[in-house]
């Protein structure tokens, strides 16, 4: 590990000056940060696409269980005479959310955005270790391909939710899955883990070793706060994941007893001698998980922010207690993983605990949601296709925000709990929030990726299938779990009550597929808009933040230049320029100096 | 040398203006519609079950409340962020920019009242889960679940009134409770995780093994109803189902007795 | 050390936040997270070893605390050795550095080759977790001695497999001995609970608290190390699962640090090499304090 | 870039400061300390009753130590104040995660159920060894010694 790091660091130093390379270290085994953030981009919506096919597959079998799949089917499950079988739902389902949040959400807003932007966005040439960054984009290969080999295994893939819980997960006999599948899920997530563990630290030295001169803390754009707060909850949080991934792997592999309570019997088996804690599992599991909720959402709050000031031409309101929100989101956040074990069994006291601290954290999020408003009003909005996906975002983040609310207050959950209330409030945090960011953050930043334009009508078009599909398909999830429709069923419909249930169902999953289609136009318009986007010049929205300061797309060293930081990254219509926006390295009018910079600009 | 382009393309004209209503009508539909849904929910049928317990009202109302508050906050901010919308589009707004960072004042208000609202709300429900999970009532247990892997096993006491004796009584997915009287279930687990959950009575409690967890709950009326699981334990989760049914004590025992004679028989 | 910065005119300027070089940041940040880990494992380790009903005392599970101890000097002596050797290579002397970086990697290895040898001591005696059973059981119950009489058949089966005539005199004595023990009122038709118990402390008999006076007779399995009869060892299989799970990470990590001291043999420690020696050094500082920690918990709770 | 790999600042304005001598005081403090918490354990420790006593002391000590390994190894004490942001949240941390376990965990074999009770790992019942045979023995108690399978 050490050795790596130290690597890195003098690696930096060496390359900063090597422009030529060869075209695999230019642009596969590349250091620069904008070249791994691609990577990291374009893997990660190549992995949504699995997610994405994966939860069409479970949707399917919710509106018409035990059908045929028609053409794939007949492809996949041949044997099952082109069916589902409970024991492959169980599998779509848990590859579906792991494959999403770990290969998808925490990946592209971490290791795409993250990685493309900090050096940017805070005036530096690249990252403090690009070895370490490159290490931590390849770490994510095999964790992929040890989660999809776990599908051609003998007992197929993980099968016991994203969740592991055990005994389920760790005892060989409880599950047909639960033999190599699991393990290999397990020895993914280890992977993962790695790659986010070398991220989070580089984040962490970047931030605070390499802003330019003049950016201080307070005049960081809120993206950059996000990612860095992220990644001190990473570095706190992640470590607990892995050594609890550690145990429930030798439990599995070596017969150690962390997970497994003594007398256990499974189909008449004993197994293993056992003497551990089941719930033990789900402690550590959710110290990491729920902070991991959070670096879900919070890189994504950061963004948007970013988006909402740039197109309401406004300074954001409260930058200040924007920040101290984040960093009470990040703190609380590692006081209420006991809101998922409400029913568990565990120490009831404690779920009150949990419960308070859980309704605490609404208040964080809470002056976020005023603030993005207090940004919108009285300015002079535009509603481009990114700021459209962050106003979406603020509107499906309340909806998932405030149905978390139900779940924190402990009597309601003891109904709601492990229902489709809870799915949908997943989703509306997950999909119509983190992802819709994550949307609006390709459009606004894709010039400066790519040095070209996305086009503008198709991404409304869309924005427009995506914003009424994904309504359709999750709000009703609402309702279903109020009624106590049960999550994680192969066939719901096994039950009378909820037999009246199967039409909504049928009208989420045809919403469901009008989805996947809809990221088919997106699909083309990424890939088409490399090749016949308009081009742009530095600063196509007009924002003030650093990296649109820089070349589009910045070659290597990022910024031809020396960047100097005058000020905040909001300061739009600001009285001291005529312009409606005024760039951080822009010096003051007063203090002169304003042809050096604009010497600067034409480099 | 590449083109300048920006926010500038969509400098006014008739089309841009009717595109922007119509995303802000668009908005406008999530406030509408989601109210909409919860309004037609009931008479969907698919809205809380009903409630046959004595707890059940609390969960119920609480439920309600949180609700008509979130749904309150919930239309405040998304009208808000669609008046916004409107009033302040590029186009529509004459009035200049007000350039500020933010009001000390606004923080305080839009912290302090959530933050009163919310602590309400977790002091208001602490007695909802005391009544569930914390104040267990101080008699024998009726009966003993035992769940695993696909199915629910009951247990209930003999002649002897006393369980995990010889002559306990062995019933598999069939749980019948006498109505109107406390009940004390012990629950356990012979395999997994599985979760006893009773929709009608508001009742959902993991069984973990290794550990006996007393349930406690008072049914109201006489009726047949679901016993679903409600936490992932196999393939076979989804088929996991039990039937309740609560009768009067009479029935209650002479169901028990006929059970327990047909257990003599066998043996 | 922004003025280093400044030093090169074609590179960026920063404004760094902290006095200290990135490397020494990211490894300190590094350790940040590994006390995490650790604290995780060793969390485990503490609700786990204070939840159960019985655990093990260090003598029925082979453990020594010598051993142990001896262990924890040679860590504290590879500590001062590894902060010597910065000295030495900020000092520049580089053939100094490398001497005390021999040193510590040789401390090192001595250290993993203690581990080795006690997880070997431990392996010998059928202690370790493993599916679906160890040696190990819980509590002499009726499984421990179907498992007793298993062994003992497969003892004998394996002595007569070799055909009545060429029974050696050792041969002999061996099944003479199989069928004293199998004639143990505790692997007969109706064994008690007494017997059961009396049976597992004459294979192994138990360990004595801190203190108390060192138990005079050796078991079955210790006097004839050949016969591995299955052992009680109340609490064994989470102690075993504890034990090689921390100090396993333990030691792995300490193999992670000696690779990269055997790859600083291979350089020049000059004063260039004094900030790289300073952050494995930071590394090592912290393998010894997790030590620091697991010796207590883990041999003299 | 920063210092280190540029390889220019490498003179240490503390080297007078800790010598030698410095680091083998340690050193003997730390051998000393490993002493004291191993004496816990022989037959001279007062508190062999009361096993909360020497752990707690162990445990003082091994904080001790772990202080001075920081301090001195570390170079903590010469160290400016970015050396509490670096290291004190993750020590609270760490100490908030073994504590938040064990509300619940910890205790959780109090409600072990029977049927577990019945696999639990008990002490050897010595004394039932050294009363013999007479102590009370019958086909139910074997029953449940042997468990139900
Ligand atoms: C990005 C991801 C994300 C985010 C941000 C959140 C945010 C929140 N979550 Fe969510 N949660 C998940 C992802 C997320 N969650 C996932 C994946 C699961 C399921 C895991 C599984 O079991 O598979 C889950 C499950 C889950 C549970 C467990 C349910 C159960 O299994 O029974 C609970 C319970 O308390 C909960 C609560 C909350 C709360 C209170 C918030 C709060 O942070 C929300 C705060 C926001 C607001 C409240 C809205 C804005 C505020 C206002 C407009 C101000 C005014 C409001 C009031 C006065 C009320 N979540
Ligand atoms: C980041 C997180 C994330 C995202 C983005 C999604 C996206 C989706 N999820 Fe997922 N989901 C989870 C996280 C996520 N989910 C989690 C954590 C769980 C809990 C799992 C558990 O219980 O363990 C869950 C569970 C879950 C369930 C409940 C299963 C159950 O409990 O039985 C359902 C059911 O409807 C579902 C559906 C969907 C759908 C339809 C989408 C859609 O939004 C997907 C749309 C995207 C695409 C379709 C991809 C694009 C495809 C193409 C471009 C290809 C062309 C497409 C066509 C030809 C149509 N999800
Ligand atoms: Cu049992 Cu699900
Ligand atoms: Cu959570």
């Amino acid at each position: 590990m050490s050795a790596t790091i130290a690597h890195g660091h003098e690696g930096a130093h060496g390359d900063a000056h090597a422009h030529s390379g060869s075209f695999l270290t230019t642009y596969v085994f590349s250091r620069d940060h904008k070249v791994i953030g691609i990577q990291f981009l374009i893997s990660t919506l190549l992995w949504f696409v699995v997610g994405g096919l994966l939860a069409l597959a479970v949707r399917w079998q919710l509106a018409w269980p035990w059908a045929d799949m028609p053409i794939v089917g007949r492809m996949l499950f041949s044997a099952e005479g082109g069916q589902i079988s409970p024991e492959f739902y169980t599998m779509l389902f848990t590859m579906h959310a792991s494959v999403m949040i770990f290969f998808v959400i925490i990946p592209i807003l971490a290791g795409a955005f993250g990685n493309f932007l900090i050096p940017l966005m805070i005036g530096a040439e690249d990252m403090a270790f690009p070895t370490l960054n490159m290490l931590s984009y390849w770490a994510m290969w095999p964790a992929f391909i040890l989660m999809t080999a776990s599908f051609f295994v003998e007992g197929g893939a993980a099968s016991a939710g994203w969740t592991a819980y055990t005994p389920l997960a760790s005892v060989h006999q409880a599950a047909p899955a639960s033999g190599t599948g699991q393990t290999l899920w397990l020895l993914g997530l280890i992977f993962v883990g790695i790659s986010s563990m070398m991220g989070s630290v580089n984040y962490m030295t970047t931030i605070i070793q390499m802003r330019a001169p003049g950016m201080t803390m307070f005049r960081l754009p809120l993206t950059i706060w996000a990612m860095f707060i992220t990644a001190v909850l990473q570095a706190f949080a992640l470590p607990v994941l892995t050594a609890a991934l550690f145990m429930q792997v030798l439990d599995r592999v070596l017969g150690t007893g962390f997970f497994v309570p003594e007398g256990l019997m499974i189909n008449n088996e004993t197994a293993g001698a056992g003497g551990g804690q089941p719930l033990l599992w789900q402690h550590l599991f959710w110290f990491y998980s729920h902070p991991a909720v959070y670096i879900m959402i919070l890189p994504a709050m950061g963004m948007v922010s970013d988006m909402i000031a740039t197109f309401a031409r406004k300074p954001i309101f409260g930058y200040k207690p924007m920040v101290y929100a984040i960093a009470g989101i990040a703190g609380l956040g590692f006081i209420v993983w006991g809101h998922h074990m409400f029913m568990s069994g565990m120490n009831p006291y404690l779920g009150m605990t949990f419960m308070l601290a859980t309704m605490m954290i609404a208040l964080p999020s809470a002056i976020k949601v005023f603030n993005w408003l207090g940004t919108i009003w009285g300015g002079k909005i535009e509603l481009t296709t990114p700021m459209l996906f962050s106003l979406a975002f603020v509107s499906m983040f309340i909806i998932g925000g405030l149905s978390g609310i139900f779940m924190a207050a402990t009597p309601v959950d003891l109904f709601i709990h492990d229902t489709y209330f809870i799915v949908g409030h997943i989703h509306y945090v997950l999909f119509g929030s983190s992802a819709f960011a994550i949307f609006g953050g390709i459009y606004y930043w894709y010039p400066k990726m790519f040095g070209r334009m996305m086009n503008e009508t198709l991404g409304k078009i869309h924005f427009l299938l995506s914003f009424i599909f994904f309504n359709g398909t999750f709000f009703t999830m609402h309702i279903l779990g109020a009624g106590g429709f049960p999550r994680r069923l192969a066939d719901p419909y096994h039950y009378e009550a909820f037999k009246h249930m199967q039409p909504m169902n049928q009208f989420m999953t045809i919403c469901a597929l009008g989805m996947g289609a809809a990221q088919i136009i997106f699909a083309i318009n990424f890939f088409g808009s490399l090749f016949f986007g308009k081009r742009v010049g530095r600063n196509p929205w007009r924002a003030n933040s650093l990296e649109w300061q820089a070349p589009s797309p910045p070659g290597h060293g990022n910024f031809d230049f020396q960047p100097v930081v005058y000020r905040g990254p909001y300061e739009f219509n600001s009285p001291e320029v005529d312009e409606d926006y005024y760039p951080q390295t822009q010096p003051p009018p007063e203090k002169g100096g304003q042809e050096k910079q604009k010497e600067g600009e034409q480099h | 040398m590449p083109v300048e382009f920006g926010p500038d393309e969509f400098k006014t004209n008739e089309r841009r203006t009717i595109v922007t209503r119509f995303w802000i009508f668009l908005f406008l539909l999530v406030p509408i519609l989601g109210v909409g849904v919860f309004l037609w929910a009931p008479y969907a049928g698919v809205y809380l079950p009903q409630d046959v317990s004595t707890h059940g009202h609390k969960i119920d109302h609480l439920f309600t409340f949180i609700l008509l508050l979130t749904g309150a906050v919930f239309i405040a901010t998304e009208v808000v962020l669609v008046v916004f919308m409107w009033r302040y589009d590029r186009e529509r707004n004459q009035d200049p920019v007000k350039f500020t960072h933010g009001s000390h004042n606004l923080e305080m208000v839009w912290t302090i009242i959530p933050a009163a609202t919310l602590l309400f709300i977790a002091i208001y429900q602490m007695n909802a889960w005391a009544e569930v999970k914390i104040d267990r009532p101080d008699i024998p247990p009726t009966l003993k679940v035992t769940a695993r892997q696909f199915e629910w096993r009951l247990q209930y006491p003999g002649p002897d009134g006393v369980l995990d004796t010889r002559d306990d009584i062995h019933t598999v997915n069939d749980l019948h409770i006498p109505v109107n009287e406390q009940i004390l279930i012990h629950l356990e687990s012979d395999d997994v995780l599985h979760s006893f959950f009773l929709p009608n009575l508001r009742i959902k409690q993991d069984a973990v093994p290794g550990s006996t967890i007393p349930v406690w709950f008072r049914a109201t009326e006489i009726g047949a109803f679901d016993l679903v699981c409600a936490e992932l334990c196999g393939w076979g989760h989804y088929k996991m189902k039990g039937r309740l049914t609560i009768e009067s004590r009479e029935d209650f025992e002479n169901w028990l007795e006929q059970k327990r004679q047909e257990q003599e028989a066998v043996q | 050390m922004a003025t280093a910065g400044h030093a090169h005119s074609d590179s960026f300027q920063y404004q760094p936040a902290l006095p200290i070089p990135n490397g020494k940041l990211c490894m300190w940040l590094f350790l940040s997270t590994e006390i995490m880990f650790f604290a995780a494992l060793i969390g485990t380790y503490i609700v786990i070893r204070f939840g159960a009903p019985v655990w093990p005392f260090s003598h029925e599970v082979h453990l020594s605390e010598p051993i142990g101890a001896f262990n924890t000097f040679v860590l504290i002596c590879s500590s001062v050795s590894v902060v010597l050797a910065l000295e030495a290579s900020r000092a520049n002397r580089a053939g100094a550095a490398k001497g005390w970086i021999a040193t510590t990697l040789a401390l090192g290895v001595l250290f993993l080759g203690v581990k080795a040898y006690e997880y070997n001591a431990k392996f010998g005696h059928g202690i370790y977790p493993a599916l679906p059973r160890s040696r190990m059981y819980e509590k002499p119950d009726l499984y421990f001695a179907s498992a007793v009489r298993q062994r003992i058949q497969a003892l004998r089966a394996e002595i007569n497999a070799k055909g009545a005539e060429n029974l050696t005199e050792q041969d002999q004595q061996r099944l003479q001995l199989l069928d004293e023990i199998a004639a143990d009122p505790a692997l007969g038709p109706d064994p008690t609970r007494a017997s059961l118990t009396a049976l597992a402390l004459r294979i192994m008999p138990l360990g004595t608290a801190p203190g108390e006076e060192e138990s005079h007779h050796a078991g079955l399995n210790d006097e004839h190390p050949w016969l591995k009869l299955p052992i009680v060892v109340p609490g064994g299989n989470m102690w075993a699962s504890t034990y090689f799970t921390l100090t396993g990470f333990h030691a792995l990590h300490v193999l992670g640090g000696l690779v990269v001291f055997a790859l600083l043999l291979f350089m020049r420690l000059d004063a260039g090499k004094a900030n790289f020696i300073e952050n494995i050094g930071l590394y090592w500082h912290f393998v010894d304090i997790v030590w620091i920690f697991l010796f207590p918990l883990l041999y003299l709770f | 870039m920063s210092a280190n790999a540029s390889g220019e600042t490498v003179v240490d304005p503390h080297a007078a400061e800790h010598g030698i001598g410095k680091y083998i005081a340690v050193f003997v403090a730390l051998i000393v300390l490993t002493g004291a918490s191993f004496f816990t354990y022989s037959s001279l420790w007062p508190f062999h009753d009361e096993p909360a006593v020497g752990r707690l002391f162990m445990m003082a000590v091994s904080c001790t130590k772990a202080t001075l390994v920081m301090l001195f190894f570390m170079h903590l004490k010469w160290e400016a104040n970015w050396k509490y942001v670096l290291t004190v949240p993750p020590a609270i941390m760490a100490i908030f995660i073994m504590l938040a376990l064990v509300p619940d965990i910890g205790l959780r074999y109090r409600i072990a159920s029977p049927k577990r009770r019945a696999f639990m790992a008990e002490p050897l019942d010595v004394a039932s060894v050294e009363a013999g045979s007479h102590a009370a023995d019958n086909g139910d108690q074997q029953h449940e010694t042997g468990g139900e399978h």
